[in-house]
């Protein structure tokens, strides 16, 4: 990766950035570096191990990044995409900060693993398939040569919902409400999501309390249930939160059920372009309303 | 039962789009004092290449007393036909009687409207019955196929009898009414026999008695007011020049055809009633006799006749000015060549 | 902790006859949080709100909720008595339990069981209630009137009169409405166009009326006070300053032969024409549908076809090249007067109405409606007053007036009175038989409605005096026969039916709402019923008024309406639009939305739904003056109050004041405890 | 008495099930339609408690949720038709919102009966009278949402559903028929207990 390795001492030898933020390689796999000096570039890598998503370092709660100064952020297409959600919701100066895109071909599930994943059917992270975003746009530079499709997985995202949804009511009812009697509320989700940028969420409010903050699967249902509404047509897909949660619950397969409605009701697919407004909160006069009597 | 075969009457036809097989329901009518209705119907279809197959064992359809005594006796009888039909597979009943298609069609929207009269119906009859089958009207059918009647009638050998003929479309009061049951012509002011005589190159008069009524089942107990009746419609066609009435309902061309002699004072000229399926047989050129056109009260013989004579001499006419144009054309070329 | 004081009404026995008040009252006496509660028979009496006043005073309540009827009804009465008392009016909330429980169901026990609930739903709000204060706001003291009928020209004078700028915009050539084009009027008889003419000039040359004919309102932005108006200037290619009325371009106007809207398509017009010749202005139009010039343009033809208007005029005031021309109006106050148009019995017909196919969907000639017989009877009509029939110009020997056609009448789509054609009928007989003296007039009516001051003496006369045979039923076919117009009726008093030859047919077809006045409504988010006439806020205590506060309704495009009504109304939204210019700043309800700036993190989500762009962006510095970071701030003044930005706000940052979250979250527990 | 047969309000003595409903109303059409239906004397089912809101764009899914959590069987929410807001789009923002959170109902298992969506004007106070008998005949038939209220103590533990979002294909290379067999019935890499191993 040795142009990304050169692109970083560049910009960190002539000041227009303060750090970078990409991945290095370690003992236990790929993990995020905060390269400050030009020596440090030469560690950046990129592979199918760097799964994480960086955007939610500029995230404007993260006051210990924003004191860094001007950043440069390697962003694969999803991480693209999340930078622009921050964009369109005034929550990021654009030219606080550099974008270097990479050319992605999929990464896999597992970071911890000691040297690149080849990818297979079952190491390939399944949101990677069927990825459109393989080579960012909203990027100041783009580096990494084109890589090849990546393989189907086992069971993709759709899949997952498809066969969700060919259960009964009673059986989603009894599956979801098993899911949800699995979390501990510890917001781990919420810590890793980029798109989750409030100063104080809805589920900290106590004056209104409307989410009850017990763990139990009532307190439990309001939550996942909000916090999947409060992403609709915001969610990038980058699978953080499915990967960060203790429980296992499957927020990716929720989130993506979403993704599917908003793109079925309003043609409208989350991409890595600002400009276009997010679906929620905004409306046509021929919107469905075939659920309304 | 029989199925009549598609003679292939010899002139190129646009192929009809392969219509699903239709059920053909004839009433008691068709089968008794208005056989000319069925036999130039079946004439008619066979020249359109409308396969129909009339219903194996059809019974009555409740236009007689059977609907006005009970109301799920006036449902179960045209019901029986109905699951006939969708037992022998068909997809729709054509009922040409106006009675026949009110009775079928209002049992059809009763039970479809009713889901407890849904359940009764199937152990009334004895039989399954899921409701699923269509009925259409003959004026229905003819309206569909009003560009392939124009077609075939403009390709037709011999020159077209009716070219110009003023007819009166005569609609009567159950044909298009009521708009619930019959809902394919606009109840008050209907065009659909008007169009069809007009596919068959006719003329249809405008004129104020189309949807009044001819006196219906009154026939026997009060001729007197069908009479009436009658002489108003009748009048009130000639008064807007119509040279004869063209109907789609047996009871209607009783009453109008049958009663004439009745109608008409001395020595007053007779009007002939066509059935409208009559009309587009002679506009399609099949011969009078196939038509059933001889068994009419008020003669229809001299009627045609002078017809088809007027339609010769008008071809006569034609032929001869085209040939003196064809002459000229050729006396022109003729000079243009020698200058 | 709360000191609510609950108030039960018995309404009369509209309340009391379902629900056990007594037990209301009871139920939430001890309640936690209530400090009083009974039960009075007429809450909105005078004694009634003395109860709450001595109640406030006596046990320091800090809240008010009256158990009675719609918050739409008395809660303004109920809040100026909690103000009256010294409590701050936006503590005292409605509980609704007449319409929405003792009305609609019959079971004591369960009736009684809900209204608690609702009482008690209600008092858990008012604990979450804050004390505001009303927001005051500028008022523009201009109003806009809507159409120029004899409703908008009252309307206008009246407002003009009281001192106010006035914006008067009618749709046509010229002000006046379908009242200009009637003969005389019932039930007096007088000539239409004598009263109706002094007021179009008077309204012409009022100095506080600004008069827009030709034009349509485009759009409207703003709330009560504070309206901004966009009004279309229809392109009339003649110049308004310089034309002096002259005619002499409708002179030389080759186009004659255009069926004119004024005569109802009996006269015809010229394609640069006036409609008639009292038309206030006095300024012609040009028709470039039907005129010759612009038809040649629109086929793409190099030399203009024609042009003699603009030559004959000698002060150049035609000009073909004139567009719309738009102007923005500030106004405080709206008034709707759009009139109304006649159903046409014709086979197209808009949706959820059907033509009249049993009299030929008026393709009969001499068959005609209302507004044709007006023409036919003005002395400035096609006929100069005579009554001759369309077809051959002869006079009708035997004319029948058919009342109710399409009115009354649900299967056609109007299940309406149009309450004007049982006069105007009368009068036409009257009319009829003053011109034709042997002539018959009958009429086929199936209750004659003559409500108003001397209306049935006026209909009584058509019998008694002119004769009029008045048959009682309804026509069932209408047809020509020959040169005859054949009517077959019935009367259902001697039971036979009967058969008219007439020679000219009179229909009182249904009143409906003016052409577009459900797009003007949309525009200005005002309601209107199933048939398209405007909704106004209460059908017996607020007539005049609608729902969306500064915009008032008059005359015809509220329901059908004669003409001393529709004075008689348009006067009153003159009322109320002087008490609303009364003050210098309008009180407004302080439903406005609130900013949260410490959780508030700058998306703008709320500035992108607001309807009315009441949210800014508000940057927070820090002691030093640099820019920390942005947050989203409410203009009170020009924030409706409808609360979408809060729903879109992720974290809950903003805060609808009088639909608080805690307000609604207190509702929705207060149901947890249903029985 | 009109046709709607009058329901007691309540879980009475006999058991039958009283299902209760929370609606709801924006003020400017619903709330007034329901006043209509007041004035107008049509007679409803008593199971409905409406809550007034100045628009639909002012109600927020999290209300549904918390009627459910305080007891409700069912919910309505309602309001003015698509260009007749007062507000002139609270019900477009609604619309969207709504249909979100209808879809997102459906998938996680709650009846769609349980939420009722309508658009009743000013002037429909028969509609409301329609959309509140529908409604509570439609609960009513769902039973009581013990479920819902159930769930503080619900311990239905995730194994029975062990393997559903896991696809094991035979053999990568496996016939056809046999692939998209397996995939249906469902067994996926990601065990359930989910730790990122």
């Amino acid at each position: 990766m040795k142009e990304l390795r050169d692109l970083a001492r560049q910009l960190l030898t002539d000041g227009t950035v303060d750090v970078v933020v990409g991945w290095e390689d370690s003992p236990r796999g790929a993990r995020p570096i905060f390269a400050a000096t030009p020596d440090d570039a030469d560690k950046l890598i990129f592979d199918t191990r760097c799964l994480h998503n960086l955007a939610t370092y500029l995230n404007p709660r993260r006051k210990q990044v924003t004191d860094l100064g001007k950043l440069a952020l390697v962003v694969k297409g999803c991480d693209a995409k999340a930078v622009a959600g921050l964009l369109r919701e005034a929550q990021l100066d654009r030219d606080r900060v550099v974008l270097i895109g990479v050319r992605c071909g999929g990464v896999c599930e597992d970071s911890m693993a000691s040297e690149p994943v080849e990818l297979t059917p079952e190491t390939i992270a399944p949101r990677c398939f069927g990825c459109d975003n393989r080579e960012p746009h909203l990027v100041d530079h783009l580096v990494g040569d084109p890589l090849p499709e990546p393989p189907a997985p086992l069971l993709t995202l759709d899949e997952r919902v498809a066969a969700l949804d060919a259960l009964t009511p009673e059986e989603r009812w009894e599956y979801w409400t098993a899911q949800f009697d699995k979390c501990v509320r510890c917001y781990a989700c919420r810590q890793v999501c980029p798109m989750c940028v409030c100063e104080r969420c809805v589920a900290d409010k106590s004056r209104p309390q409307w989410i009850e903050t017990a763990s139990h699967p009532r307190g439990n249902f309001s939550w996942n249930v909000t916090r999947a509404l409060h992403l609709a047509g915001r969610c990038v897909g980058c699978g953080e939160c499915e990967r960060f949660c203790p429980a296992g619950i499957p927020l990716a397969t929720l989130n993506r059920k979403l993704q599917l409605v908003v793109e079925e009701r309003y043609a409208y697919r989350v991409a890595d372009d600002p400009e276009v407004t997010a679906p929620i909160g905004d409306f046509r006069l021929d919107d469905q309303q075939e659920f309304i009597k | 039962m029989s199925t009549v075969a598609a003679p292939d009457t010899g002139t190129a036809a646009t192929a009809a789009a392969p219509r699903a097989p239709l059920a053909y329901y004839p009433g008691c009518s068709l089968h008794g004092t208005s056989r000319e209705f069925d036999e130039s119907l079946r004439a008619v279809l066979a020249a359109l290449r409308v396969p129909i197959t009339e219903i194996d064992d059809w019974s009555c359809c409740g236009a007689s007393s059977g609907h006005a005594t009970d109301h799920l006796l006036g449902v179960a009888l045209p019901a029986r036909n109905l699951a006939l039909a969708e037992a022998q597979g068909f997809k729709s009943v054509l009922a040409p009687c106006a009675a026949c298609y009110n009775r079928l069609s209002a049992a059809r929207l009763a039970v479809a409207g009713d889901t407890e009269l849904a359940e009764r119906i199937p152990d009334v009859l004895g039989r399954p019955f899921a409701n699923t089958v269509e009925v259409e009207s003959v004026m229905d059918l003819l309206r569909e196929a009003a560009v392939m009647i124009e077609e075939k009638v403009a390709a037709a050998l011999t020159p077209n009898p009716l070219e110009g003929l003023r007819l009166a479309a005569y609609y009567g009061c159950l044909l298009v009414r009521p708009p619930e049951v019959a809902g394919y012509d606009d109840p008050e002011a209907p065009t659909s026999m008007d169009e069809v005589l007009a596919a068959c190159g006719a003329n249809p008069v405008d004129w104020n008695m189309k949807v009044e009524c001819c006196g219906g089942a009154f026939s026997v107990s009060r001729t007197a007011s069908v009479v009436r009746l009658g002489r108003a419609i009748i009048e009130d066609a000639r008064r807007s020049g119509a040279e004869a009435l063209v109907v789609a309902c047996p009871l209607c061309h009783s009453n109008l055809d049958l009663r004439q002699k009745a109608i008409m004072a001395r020595g007053e000229e007779p009007m002939p009633v066509l059935f409208i399926t009559q009309v587009v047989g002679l506009a399609l050129g099949l011969p009078a006799a196939a038509l059933g056109l001889d068994r009419h009260f008020v003669d229809t013989e001299p009627f045609i006749r002078r017809l088809v004579e007027q339609a010769a001499v008008r071809a006569a006419a034609e032929e001869k000015v085209k040939a003196e144009a064809a002459a000229k054309a050729a006396a022109r070329r003729g000079k243009a060549e020698s200058a | 902790m709360s000191r609510i004081g609950i108030f039960v009404c018995h309404c009369g026995e509209n309340i009391a006859r379902t629900v056990d008040v007594a037990a209301v009252a009871e139920a939430l006496r001890d309640h936690p949080g209530v400090a009083w509660s009974e039960d009075y028979k007429y809450m909105c009496s005078d004694p009634g709100q003395s109860l709450v006043r001595k109640a406030i005073e006596e046990h320091e309540l800090t809240g008010v909720v009256v158990a009675a009827c719609s918050p739409h009804m008395h809660e303004k009465t109920f809040r100026r008595a909690c103000a009256a008392a010294g409590l701050n009016p936006f503590m005292c909330e409605m509980a609704n339990i007449r319409e929405h429980c003792s009305w609609i169901h019959e079971d004591r026990d369960e009736a009684t069981a809900k209204a608690i609930d609702i009482a008690r739903t209600i008092v858990e709000k008012v604990k979450h209630n804050r004390p505001l204060e009303s927001i005051r706001i500028p008022v523009t003291k201009r109003a806009l009137v809507v159409g120029g009928g004899i409703a908008g020209i009252q309307a206008a004078l009246d407002i003009a009169d009281g001192g106010h700028e006035v914006v008067l915009v009618e749709k046509e050539a010229s002000i006046g409405g379908h009242m200009s084009q009637l003969s005389e009027t019932f039930p007096t008889l007088d000539c239409s166009q004598c009263i109706l003419t002094p007021r179009m000039v008077e309204a012409y040359q009022h100095p506080n009326i600004k008069l827009h004919t030709w034009s349509e309102v485009e759009s409207v932005d703003g709330y009560i006070g504070n309206f901004t108006v966009k009004v279309r200037k229809k392109a009339r290619s003649v110049d308004e300053d310089l034309c002096n009325g002259c005619g002499d371009c409708q002179a030389a106007c080759p186009a004659k032969k255009i069926p004119s809207e004024f005569e109802a398509g009996l006269g015809t017009r010229t394609a640069i024409y006036v409609p008639f010749p009292q038309a206030v202005p006095n300024i012609p139009v040009l028709d470039r549908q039907n005129c010759t010039l612009f038809k040649g343009r629109r086929k793409g033809l190099a030399k203009d076809a024609c042009g003699k208007c603009k030559e004959a005029c000698l002060r150049g005031a035609v000009d073909y090249d004139t567009e719309d021309t738009f102007v923005e109006e500030q106004v405080g106050a709206i008034v709707v007067a759009t009139g109304y148009g006649l159903y046409s019995i014709g086979r197209e017909q808009p949706e959820g109405l059907k033509g009249y196919g049993e009299y030929g969907y008026g393709e009969v000639p001499d068959v005609i409606d209302g507004l044709q017989f007006e023409r036919l009877a003005s002395a400035s009509g096609p006929t100069a007053g005579a009554i001759l029939r369309p077809s051959d110009g002869k006079e009708p020997k035997t004319v029948v007036f058919v009342h109710c056609v399409g009115s009354r009448d649900p299967e056609k789509g109007m299940s309406y009175c149009s309450k004007i054609c049982c006069m105007y009928n009368a009068k036409h007989a009257m009319l009829y038989k003053h011109k034709v003296h042997d002539g018959r007039a009958v009429a086929f009516y199936m209750d004659v409605r003559a409500a108003g001051k001397g209306y049935d003496e006026f209909s009584r006369r058509a019998i008694e005096e002119d004769e009029a045979e008045y048959i009682r039923g309804r026509v069932s076919r209408i047809f020509r026969e020959g040169d005859k117009v054949k009517v077959w009726g019935f009367d259902t008093l001697s039971g036979e039916q009967v058969v008219i030859d007439a020679d000219m047919v009179v229909l009182a077809t249904a009143m409906r709402p003016q052409a577009g006045a459900k797009e003007l409504a949309q525009k200005l988010n005002v309601s209107y019923d199933e048939h398209g006439f405007i909704n106004e806020a209460h059908p017996k205590l607020r007539p005049v008024e609608t729902n969306t506060a500064g915009v008032f309704v008059a005359g015809a495009c509220q329901a059908p309406r004669d003409i001393p009504d529709s004075v008689a109304m348009a006067s009153a939204t003159a009322a109320k639009v002087m008490s609303l210019f009364s003050a210098d700043e309008l009180e407004r309800e302080p439903a406005v939305a609130v900013v949260n700036e410490t959780t508030c993190i700058g998306c703008m989500s709320c500035e992108h739904v607001c309807p009315y762009g009441a949210v800014e962006v508000k940057e927070i510095r820090g002691r030093d003056g640099a820019l920390q970071r942005t947050v989203a701030s409410v203009n009170p003044g020009v924030c409706q109050g409808c609360g979408t930005c809060q729903a879109v706000c992720l974290s809950k940052s903003i805060e609808l004041e009088t639909f608080t979250d805690e307000q609604v979250y207190a509702e929705i527990n207060a149901l947890a405890a249903w029985d | 008495m009109s046709g709607t047969s009058e329901t007691r309000a309540g879980a009475t003595a006999g058991g039958d099930f009283e299902p209760r409903i929370t609606a709801f109303a924006c003020n400017w059409c619903t709330y007034t339609g329901a006043d209509l239906a007041g004035t107008s004397r049509l007679h409803m089912a008593s199971n409905v408690r409406i809550i007034r809101l100045p628009c639909t764009g002012r109600i927020d899914p999290l209300f549904v949720i918390k009627a459910f959590e305080r007891g409700a069987d069912g919910v309505i929410v309602s309001g003015c038709h698509p260009a007749d807001c007062h507000y002139t789009a609270g019900n477009y923002h609604a619309r969207r919102r709504f249909a979100v959170f209808h879809d997102l109902m459906g998938f996680v298992g709650v009846d769609p009966g349980r939420i009722t969506f309508s658009w009743v004007s000013a002037s429909e106070g028969a509609k409301w009278r329609n959309v509140v008998d529908e409604a509570v005949s439609k609960v009513r038939e769902l039973g009581p949402f013990t479920a819902y209220r159930g769930l503080i103590d619900h311990n239905v533990s995730a194994d029975h559903f062990e393997g559903l979002l896991t696809a094991v294909r035979a053999d990568p290379a496996g016939s056809e028929a046999g692939q998209t067999e397996a995939a249906q019935v469902g067994a996926a890499v990601v065990t359930d207990d989910g730790d990122p191993s």
